[in-house]
């Protein structure tokens, strides 16, 4: 029983997606005027030829570093918990 | 395009499916990844385009880069994303590996004793 | 200000000295109180963009509202635990300042995607840290934390990319003026919402809560209590205000009143006080979404100073179980008796305030919130009033289990514990007689949220 | 274990993590940069780990040594962005555009990143191979 109601949940919930999805407006061209910006400006406002990388370090570079510090977060959080742990089963 | 959205959904699905109905926790963590990997391929399919090129200009392709270049935006947030799915899946393997050495098993329900 | 906090994080690590941790805290605290005496919105472009293409941190009123509950909660927090937490302070002030420049973060920023990546830092970094103490409970909670948190936060970034499809651009401002009541909108943001309620924990999305707070140390619990459940408010508030879906407010009220009435419920059969505070951080919380969600100046400006006077309540409460825990050795209700004056007033006062007894500051909010509830519909004045008695009754249950039972452990408590404590009763206090202390600063925040065409201009105009 | 796979991978090891410096450097003007460069010089690490143990991965680079770095590249990186306006100064973006060196801040932080990347990668996979 709990399973098929998690099913049904499960079945609501993609076909809500889908929908989302297959709205005509969703993700057509015409709406990225951002996208665009990058396209047409980003190789002269910062000089570098691939542009997901002028993204990931000049735009939108607070975000980066947001993800190395999550990265870092992560490295101390196994250290705390790895290394403390195994030293005191023994 | 319904197929790519379609099956992005598809993999969505199982990701929730395992995540929540196994009971084994290495599994749980792969439905984890599962998921998470679902959303990149949404992102990525937000910036498709007929005929598209990457977004990296050479030499040969500057006259009609512009045109034709997919959009960089979703393939940049992927990046950052795939990061973050890295530090969330290393730091549950290591709670893992933790709960493993104490009780000795992977079972979610032997684990369980904080009800209420 | 926040390349003091990160560097002081870095140095804490390598130096391995605690100090460093609590005076960047510190200062990342008086510098927001000094922000909120700036009247204008102010924003702050990263890289030199201009908004849509970069990354903006925008500080209006309600922005650094949720910014100053988030560093006071923190640093009270840094100094109690210089004596708690005995072994590793240094992993653990390392922990703490990443986790309040997730909570920080989120707070302030003024674009979607920065959003998502400072809530990863703030949930990577909780998951380390109710894991701390290491032990069964810990890591069991921590492992369901982990489970539930990174399923909700995946939510959020299906939402973040369902947006960014729609509208082609991830600025909260731009996405304002772009987002209309159509029903796919509605689905993205209704994503996000849920990924938010997590964080808040109403009450569909409350179960890890309990069971992660009862392994973490004392202090931890406080700052979850308090200052993510204010960031999960925060995201929901913003995504409603400034999306104006006001129209759906019906839903906040309905799972506000619920998680009231269940938490308070649920708190009364605990036995653990970590647990049973818990539960009780839930039930206010319940009382805080339910007031945002009149929609009213009145009924917000009443949630969100139950929001701030809560987080203070329930630092005094989580501080001073944690002090009965560091004295006797026990979590349970029963054997936690001990005896020591000034912890037995400032545990009495928090209990009493919490419970909406009239001279301290529960009181005040508690009564904003009727009169708001009353405008609004009786019966919800009726439920408010049921929850705030069942609170009473397991205030009393608190108070009596540390410190009225015949067994009682006599020992010195370090001063340096206390210390937090007492301040915030002084406040606490303070507030209950002088309401408009706290006033001065809820009522601009709820004004800069419902004012939000002021924040759009801010940002994209000029 | 096995001979075969130890030679081979003695063989590898300095051209993986030369490939990932060559991706690191070349963040700017091909597909790449600072995630996926720090993470073939990860992988390399970890290959190493695999066939050798970690007591010979040890000898290459040392934990605390991936700690120490990882923190300071990282807090290098996050002085670098915060104060963005004023490096953009300084390291004007000069040269033409297809060649190496042009972007210099592009190139600067892809290269400050994938250390952080690669050092962050096997600080946590020693930690989770000591188990």
């Amino acid at each position: 029983m709990k399973g098929i109601l998690f099913f049904a949940c499960l079945v609501v919930f993609g076909s809500l997606l889908l929908y989302v999805f297959l709205t005509p407006s969703f993700a057509s061209w015409k709406n990225k005027q951002v996208a665009s910006y990058y396209i047409e400006k980003g190789l002269e406002k910062t000089g570098s030829a691939n542009l997901v990388s002028s993204i990931v370090w000049d735009f939108r570079g607070f975000d980066t570093v947001g993800e190395e510090t999550v990265l870092f977060t992560a490295a101390v959080g196994v250290f705390t918990i790895v290394v403390f742990g195994l030293k005191r089963r023994k | 395009m319904l197929e790519i959205y379609a099956g992005m959904v598809l993999v969505a699905l199982i990701g929730i499916y395992c995540v929540v109905r196994k009971k084994n926790m290495i599994k749980k963590v792969i439905g984890l990844g599962v998921l998470t990997n679902s959303v990149h391929l949404l992102l990525i399919t937000i910036g498709f385009q007929e005929n598209g090129i990457p977004p990296i200009v050479t030499p040969t392709n500057i006259e009609y880069f512009v045109r034709y270049a997919v959009d960089p935006l979703p393939q940049a947030l992927v990046l950052t994303s795939i990061v973050i799915q890295l530090s969330v899946t290393a730091l549950a393997l290591g709670i893992v590996i933790l709960a493993y050495r104490g009780t000795k098993t992977l079972d979610m329900e032997k684990l369980n004793n904080l009800r209420g | 200000m926040l390349l003091i906090l990160f560097s002081a994080t870095f140095l804490v690590l390598v130096l391995r000295r605690d100090e460093i941790a609590v005076a960047a805290i510190l200062f990342s605290f008086f510098s927001v109180c000094y922000m909120l005496l700036n009247p204008d919105i102010m924003v702050v472009r990263f890289g030199g963009w201009l908004p849509p293409f970069g990354i903006v941190w925008v500080l209006d009123k309600f922005n650094l509202f949720f910014a100053l509950i988030v560093t006071g909660v923190s640093s009270f927090v840094a100094v109690y635990s210089l004596k708690y937490i005995k072994e590793r302070r240094y992993r653990f002030y390392t922990l703490l300042c990443l986790q309040t420049i997730g909570l920080l973060g989120i707070s302030l920023t003024g674009d979607i995607f920065n959003l998502y990546v400072f809530f990863e830092i703030l949930s990577v970094s909780s998951y380390a840290l109710v894991a701390f103490f290491l032990d069964k409970r810990a890591i069991e909670g921590a492992f369901k934390y982990l489970i539930a948190g990174s399923l909700t936060s995946t939510f959020i970034l299906i939402g973040i990319g369902m947006l960014y499809g729609l509208t082609g651009t991830l600025n909260f401002a731009d996405l304002a003026s772009k987002v209309s009541l159509a029903s796919p909108y509605i689905v993205a943001l209704g994503l996000m919402i849920a990924g938010f309620s997590l964080k808040a924990t109403i009450i569909p999305f409350h179960a890890w809560k309990p069971d992660a707070i009862e392994g973490t140390p004392a202090p931890v619990g406080a700052v979850f209590t308090t200052a993510s459940t204010a960031i999960g408010v925060y995201g929901i508030l913003r995504i409603l205000f400034i999306f104006n879906l006001i129209q759906l407010n019906w839903v906040l009220i309905l799972f506000g009143v619920f998680t009231m009435l269940v938490g308070a419920f649920m708190a009364l059969a605990q036995v653990n006080v970590k647990r049973m505070l818990a539960y009780s951080g839930i039930s206010q919380i319940g009382y805080v979404v339910m007031a945002s969600g009149f929609g009213t100046l009145l009924g917000l400006t009443a949630g969100m100073y139950h929001l701030f006077n809560n987080a203070i309540l329930k630092s005094i409460l989580f501080m001073g179980a944690g002090i009965a825990i560091y004295v006797t050795g026990k979590d349970n209700l029963n054997g936690m008796g001990m005896r020591n004056t000034p912890l037995m007033v400032c545990m009495g006062i928090g209990l009493l305030s919490l419970s909406g007894i009239p001279p301290l500051n529960g009181f005040v909010s508690k009564w904003l919130i009727f009169m708001a509830s009353w405008e609004i519909s009786p019966v919800l004045t009726a439920l408010a009033i049921i929850a705030s008695a069942i609170t009473l009754a397991y205030s009393f249950k608190i108070f009596s289990a540390i410190f009225l039972t015949t067994e009682r452990v006599e020992k010195d408590v370090p001063k340096i514990l206390l210390i937090p404590v007492v301040i915030l009763t002084i406040i606490c206090v303070l507030i209950g007689v002088f309401p408009q202390i706290g006033m001065n600063i809820v009522e601009p925040a709820a004004n800069a949220l419902l004012n939000h065409s002021q924040y759009i201009t801010a940002v994209m105009g000029g | 274990m096995d001979i075969i796979i130890r030679t081979v991978v003695k063989g590898l090891f300095p051209f993986i993590v030369l490939f990932g410096v060559y991706i690191l450097f070349h963040g700017h003007l091909t597909p790449g940069g600072s995630f996926p460069g720090g993470i073939i010089i990860a992988s390399g690490i970890a290959l190493l780990m695999l066939s050798f143990g970690l007591s010979k991965a040890e000898r290459t680079i040392k934990e605390k040594t991936a700690h120490m770095t990882e923190a300071f590249a990282a807090l290098l990186l996050v002085s670098i962005v915060l104060f963005e306006t004023f490096v953009r100064s300084v390291l004007r973006p000069t040269g033409t555009i297809f060649e190496l060196w042009s972007a210099q801040q592009i190139l600067f932080l892809n290269v400050t990143g994938g250390v952080m990347v690669s050092m962050a990668v096997i600080l946590i996979l020693f930690l989770l191979m000591k188990e």
